[in-house]
């Protein structure tokens, strides 16, 4: 289906030129000047809020810039909708995959340009025919179907489906927007050989992420933004990890992340799991102790969301027991678990976490209200201040905290979620892939942030299928697959070699995708 | 205030000379009757000049009635005519009024105070009317020599409106004075007073009763009853074995105009105009006059059908 | 995945890729919807057929075909509306001003019925695109928006024809067989409701435009996103709205024989919308089938001909209605099974 | 329109973020949302006022109060179930039937007003609860749970009250205070509707129940991982839009001195939504305010007694209240200025 493009390589694709953008109160784009060539991929980085996602989205014809222009293949272009950049070849995946919940995955990927029989009918037969062969050409043809409904996919899943749309058709330009952010490194493993694909048939690749490690293994050049400002572009042979980080920062990160919670009082255990079957998963047991850091990994599907959401009481439990503190307990609902100190910052932000129309003052306070207020009173003033104290300390780009959170870069929006629960100050806090689309910066804060808490005495669950995040923060790890734990490794024994083995305890096809 | 103090103004405000306003507060202000209603008070207004009615719809809302009325009021009108959507609103109605010194008259549906005096009344007097439709209707039964045996009537109305249930009531009793002999069985159909309701609730009754050769029908107005006799006829009754007798004959006219056979026998024409003009008449003479009001004026109701309706003065649209 | 699979068959969801071929079939070919919707139409039936064996004689079943057709129509109409997202509450207005259109415009041009029909159809297109321009460029929401033009078609309604019934319909062959005629044996209103119905449905399942809609309704940000002109859909979908509130306005003038300004159509848009809600319609958009309305207006349908049928007085038929309502939907979700949290869609 | 529409843009922006501080408070207090419907009131009272001077004298303004009073409670109340993201059509029937119920029970506790309020607003609650049971427990989609019920407590009123308007409450002090009392020169209705208003805004604004109901209506999910306890909230504001409604049908007893089943309380469903809608209630949850419902419920009535004075024909007031709500909504969106795209919520 992607058609190569006739440009000979080496000729710019898309050139971006003095394009600048502001919303209410930030500038998100200033005068950027970029260029991608025809069979080259072009890593964009900044930190959240750098303004990546803007300059795709006008890409994109979703925004329009306040000034510059586009030029597509030597054309002028002005892309006023979606739809006229969509039909120049020019595709976005975007960070935040848009499903439509009650249709098909095949209708979901071909959305906007199902394939017709005479007159207006719908040719269901060529519709299943062609998402499954692409299915099968992009090696995803085992994590997902054409006909499951929109609505019960996965996070991984959905981001997959959001790529598969991007490929259809005629693709000149194609730009991925932070797309690992929600896969597993298998997954991975399939996204990067499509694009390397896509690059040797000729497509202009822009590839959005704050992982270094995918940078260096996928990118051919790197261009930096900073605060809307472009602050400069390597070739990804000539330069280093360091470099990045501080034209990205502008100032050195002295090394990623360091653990310094001793684990004190590791005996006490604050979240005790006992051989726990739901729908998801089977017989699982684990303890989270006091001062702790529990790491829990496993490929996409293994089933570690839907485990620790009937741990809080959000799924049903078929048979098993959870203790919280030595004490068994009945949660009948995620109500009960934050009464009894269990706090889950789930995976899904958009869709389980934010309340986007209202202010970052109101995401952060929602888990204390009660606490904050006298007689059903809620206390303004202390509400703001404790809100502006959590803003502050997880740095959240945001004018203010009367922004709505719908209008907050996307890493920046998973910050807001951290800070809900940190307001909240629970006895375990279970963090669902707590650094997704979040920034190295942002990233170290975070990561010392949990090293904190833990130091504090708090247990602390972290699922999360980045596996140098794992390896640095936990000091046990646990592995899942198909919804069964295939084993634990400690800090220093963890390798990860060893996680992947456990990971894939059962055979791999040769895309390196589980069956 | 605790509301109860009766501002003790004269009953009816002496001689008034100048330009006169009155309101005229109707329920069901958009059914054809009322329509007409309001325009034979308008026409009446212009006529004796210097005299303004402002219309207003209440709908079937008797809380709008008090609204209506109490902004009637405020804005100082001088007479106020209105056909309450429930009559039991009688005594706030005509406390209102009198507390505001403002003459009143109640228009089609009579209304009585706390104590159980009527306040002055024009229209149709809601039972006799029904009477006469029951009266026609038996006259037309017992002409056409039907047996109670093979004979169905249909009674088809909006029951949780008491006007409708009294003028229907009122149909029965006159209807078996004047067939005399055994009155045939009466099925109650209970209607939104749209023809359209009345088609459908009746298919179903019908067909309930497929081996009845004749149908008397009757209800609470034109509505009901051509709706009525429309299902009959699409269920292939022969407009011969139909008396539908309607009530108000604006649309039984319908039928007639077109010179269709048809099972809508006769209907009692109540002219509308004739009501509105009165009513603001009466109004206005005892406002320049200072007389009281007349107890009551009831409007001349006529009987009519395919033969005699234009003569009548029945406007068909 | 084997974990989803298991998931996903041991839930009674029909999409389930395990599932025995045949019944699966099946179910996709009633929708699993409409089973809950097919269960409570039949205990229904046999209630009443027991109670009244009349129930079953093909007059009354053509008596509750032909009572369903109009309000049946609109909420078709209204499926569509609401699949994409939205609402249209002046539909019943819409319907008026159209009957009196067509009967003023029949009598208008000395008993021309078709221009009379013409005449509406073209009203309704129009009255349907004032909706959809008020909304899509006047950035009104749909439920205000069609709130607005409730009052506003109403009272034009009124106005030309001053409230009055208008003109004289029963003579004219071509209304007399809308109203009275039949093919096949079957009344004429049950074909015109049918083959509408029919259209619709084919339009929503099986052309781009009704996945369309329902992507739009399901995930407008997707639908435009990927170059989906919403704006147009949206004008599309009010305008067939208009189309089919100005038939049912022309069958209200039929049946009536006279153009009704206001008695005949107001509150069809709550049985429209009851109706489309109770046949699986979710009112945040993107789901809902025409299949599921149409059992819901005949459920409905049959419900009132059957209270009148046994005579049952009309305060406890609006009881009964109630309960029904409420029976029918628990049943839907009793074997739904879904978690009782939160407020169900 | 159109020029005023135009008028409204060209004067700058109030809510433009780079204005002084002192009108940021003023417009924060205000609410930008609530800024274009005191415009388009501003606009009505001075076209009205300059055609009849009347509409000023206090007696009219009362006259006006004491007509909104009994919708402007209902208004309010589905503002706060809308704001939870649900919808409550079935206001108007519990309002007839606590108004039936109020009187009954005065009479039959022969002549105790105290118990008769007492009964009726039992009652409210109970249908309230009612509502929130079958829409949590019974998973039934609140527009057709209360589009069931709105049929079914119909029913329930006309069955205790055989249809016929109850009881005779004229002769009553405690009603007779009620429908035409007043305290500090402000009629009794007006009291209760104000007093009501303001504990349901600061119960939204101020409380965390409010601000959780905002959070339900703005993310359920999301609500109840932070520990919210849904279904209770569900109920809560159900029955206490039963125990309004119920106040209000308290009202229609004490205004029309009888107990009335339907009339007096039919359509006034639509009516609060519209409200609540024109006063910038999305009704997809999450977003409302009691303030701009209470500036739309004003804008109806000032627009309706207004008419009424100027003698406008009935049917030209349905043309304008139409009109009316296009247009106050599309100055609303002119300021605000959003990209014309798809649905507006
Ligand atoms: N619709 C909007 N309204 C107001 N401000 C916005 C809007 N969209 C983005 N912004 C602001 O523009 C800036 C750039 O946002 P953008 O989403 O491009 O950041 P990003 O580089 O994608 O960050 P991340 O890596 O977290 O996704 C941020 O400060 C953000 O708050
Ligand atoms: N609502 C749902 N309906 C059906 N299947 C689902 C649903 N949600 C998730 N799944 C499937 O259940 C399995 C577990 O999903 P889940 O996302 O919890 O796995 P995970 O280990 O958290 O992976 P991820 O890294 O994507 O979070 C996956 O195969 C997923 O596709
Ligand atoms: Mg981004
Ligand atoms: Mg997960």
């Amino acid at each position: 289906m992607t058609t190569p493009a006739t440009a000979p390589p080496a000729a710019e694709a898309l050139c971006v030129e003095a394009l600048s953008k502001r919303f209410a109160g930030v500038r998100a784009l200033h005068d950027v000047h970029i260029d991608v060539r025809a069979g080259e991929v072009l890593a964009l980085m900044g930190e959240n809020g750098a303004g990546k996602s803007t300059l795709l989205k006008i890409l994109s014809g979703d925004y329009q810039p306040d000034s510059g222009r586009l030029v597509l293949e030597g054309e002028p272009v002005v892309f006023r909708t979606p739809a006229e950049a969509h039909r120049a070849g020019v595709r976005i995946i975007y960070q935040e995959p848009e499903i439509v919940p009650h249709v098909s995955v095949a209708e979901n990927v071909y959305i906007g340009a199902l394939p017709r029989r005479r007159g207006r009918l719908l040719d269901r037969g060529a519709l299943h025919a062609r998402v499954q062969a692409d299915l099968e050409r992009y090696g995803f043809a085992q994590v997902l179907r054409p006909d499951t409904l929109g609505g019960r996919l996965s996070a991984a899943q959905r981001q997959l489906v959001e790529i598969l749309r991007a490929l259809t058709g005629n693709v000149r330009v194609i730009a991925f927007d932070e797309p690992t952010s929600s896969l597993s490194e298998h997954e991975v493993d399939a996204l990067f050989a499509l694009i390397r694909r896509l690059r040797d048939d000729g497509v202009a690749i822009i590839y959005v992420s704050h992982r270094m490690k995918e940078i260096f293994r996928i990118a051919d050049r790197v261009a930096v933004l900073r605060d809307g400002r472009l602050v400069g572009q390597r070739a990804v042979a000539e330069t280093s990890e360091d470099e990045l980080v501080r034209m990205m920062v502008g100032r050195d990160l002295s090394a990623m992340f360091r653990r310094r919670h001793t684990g004190a009082a590791r005996d006490r255990s604050m979240l005790s799991v006992r051989s726990l079957t739901t729908d998801d998963v089977t017989d699982i047991s684990f303890d989270v102790r006091a001062g702790e850091v529990l790491g829990l990994t496993g490929l996409v599907g293994a089933g570690r969301s839907e485990l620790v959401r009937a741990v809080v009481g959000d799924l049903p439990i078929r048979s098993g027991r959870v203790l919280v503190d030595g004490e068994p307990v009945r949660l009948r609902s995620p109500r009960d678990a934050v009464r009894v100190g269990i706090g889950l910052a789930p995976e899904e932000r958009k869709a389980d976490a934010l309340i986007l129309e209202r202010t970052v003052r109101d995401n952060v306070s929602l888990a204390v209200l009660s606490r904050l207020s006298r007689f059903r009173i809620v206390r303004r003033g202390r509400e703001r201040d404790l809100v502006n104290r959590y803003v502050r300390q997880l740095d959240v780009r945001t004018p203010s905290v009367e922004q709505e959170v719908r209008r907050l870069s996307g890493g920046n929006q998973q910050k807001v979620v951290l800070a809900r629960w940190l307001a909240r100050r629970p006895k375990v806090l279970i963090l669902d892939e707590p650094t997704r689309g979040i920034d190295v910066g942002a990233k170290a804060e975070i990561y010392s942030l949990i090293d904190e808490l833990a130091a504090e005495g708090i247990a602390v669950l972290v699922i999360s299928s980045e596996l140098p995040e794992i390896l640095g923060l936990a000091d046990r790890i646990i592995v899942m697959q198909h919804g069964r734990i295939t084993g634990e490794l400690t800090h220093d024994d963890a390798t990860e070699e060893r996680i992947l083995a456990l990971a894939m305890a059962d055979q791999l096809t040769s895309e390196g995708v589980i069956r | 205030s605790s509301g109860q103090e009766a501002t003790d103004n004269p009953d009816v405000g002496g001689q008034k000379t100048g330009p006169i306003t009155i309101a005229y507060l109707q329920k069901q202000g958009d059914q054809q009757y009322f329509v007409d209603e309001a325009a034979g008070a308008t026409d009446a207004a212009k006529e004796l000049g210097e005299v303004k009615v402002s219309v207003v719809n209440l709908g079937l809302d008797s809380n709008k009635a008090i609204s209506e009325l109490d902004a009637a009021i405020a804005r100082g009108v001088d007479g106020i005519a209105i056909v309450a959507p429930d009559q039991q609103i009688g005594p706030q109605v005509i406390d209102k009024a009198k507390q505001a010194g403002i003459p009143l008259v109640a228009s089609d549906d009579s209304l009585k105070d706390g104590s159980g005096a009527e306040a002055p009344f024009v229209g149709f007097d809601g039972p006799s009317m029904g009477q006469e439709v029951g009266k026609k209707a038996g006259e037309l039964y017992k002409q056409a020599g039907w047996t109670a045996a093979d004979t169905r009537i249909i009674a088809a109305w909006k029951q949780d409106l008491t006007v409708c249930t009294d003028r229907v009531n009122g149909a029965k009793g006159a209807f078996t004075e004047a067939a005399g002999g055994d009155v045939p069985q009466i099925i109650e159909v209970g209607t939104d007073n749209t023809p359209t309701g009345a088609q459908d609730k009746a298919g179903a009754v019908i067909t309930a009763n497929q081996n009845v050769k004749h149908w008397v029908v009757w209800g609470c107005n034109d509505e009901n009853v051509t709706g009525v006799v429309t299902a009959l006829q699409n269920s292939g009754k022969k407009p011969a074995d139909i008396i539908g007798v309607g009530l108000g004959a604006y649309l039984s006219c319908k039928d007639w105009k077109a010179g269709q056979q048809t099972g809508n026998r006769a209907a009692l024409f109540i002219d509308g105009r004739e009501v509105g003009a009165s009513a603001i008449r009466a109004l206005v003479e005892s406002i320049r006059s200072g007389n009281p009001l007349p107890a009551k004026s009831v409007a001349k109701t006529t009987m009519v059908d395919a033969t005699n309706w234009e003569q009548a003065g029945l406007a068909c649209t | 995945m084997s974990q989803t699979a298991d998931r996903i068959a041991s839930s009674p969801a029909p999409d389930s890729p395990t599932r025995g071929l045949s019944l699966r079939r099946a179910l996709d070919f009633v929708g699993v919807q409409n089973v809950s919707l097919l269960i409570a139409l039949g205990i229904l039936v046999t209630i009443i057929g027991t109670q009244d064996p009349v129930f079953f004689q093909t007059a009354n079943i053509k008596t509750i075909g032909t009572a369903v057709a109009i309000s049946g129509l609109l909420a078709v109409a209204q499926t569509v509306v609401i699949v994409l997202g939205a609402l249209d509450i002046s539909v019943g207005s819409q319907a008026g001003l159209a009957s009196v259109v067509s009967a003023m415009a029949f009598t208008a041009t000395s008993g021309n019925a078709a221009l009379g029909i013409a005449a509406a159809l073209a009203l309704g297109l129009c009255c349907g695109l004032v909706n959809g321009v008020v909304i899509v460029f006047g950035r009104v929401n749909p439920v205000i928006a069609t709130l607005a033009t409730l009052a506003a078609f109403k009272g034009v309604a009124q106005l030309v024809s001053n409230g009055r019934a208008q003109g004289y319909t029963g003579a004219d062959p071509v209304f007399i067989f809308l109203s009275r005629g039949s093919i096949a044996g079957i009344p004429t209103l049950i074909w015109v409701f049918v083959l509408a119905a029919a259209a619709v449905h084919v339009m929503l399942k099986y052309t781009d435009l009704g996945r369309n809609i329902y992507a739009i309704g399901g995930n407008d940000n997707a639908a435009r996103l990927s170059g989906i002109n919403i704006n147009r859909y949206i004008l599309g979908v009010y305008a067939m709205t208009g189309l089919i509130a100005a038939l049912a306005g022309i069958l209200i003038t039929a049946r009536t024989g006279s153009g009704q300004p206001v008695s005949g159509s107001e509150g069809l848009e709550l049985e429209a919308i009851t109706a489309a809600a109770l046949g699986g319609c979710a009112l945040k958009g993107g789901k809902g089938a025409v299949s599921g309305t149409i059992l819901a207006v005949l459920l409905l349908g049959v419900l009132t001909n059957g209270m009148t049928l046994l005579g049952i007085n009309p305060f406890w038929q609006n009881v009964a209605k109630g309960t029904l309502l409420v029976v029918a939907v628990v049943i839907q979700q009793v074997r739904s099974g879904e978690r009782r949290v939160g407020l169900p869609t």
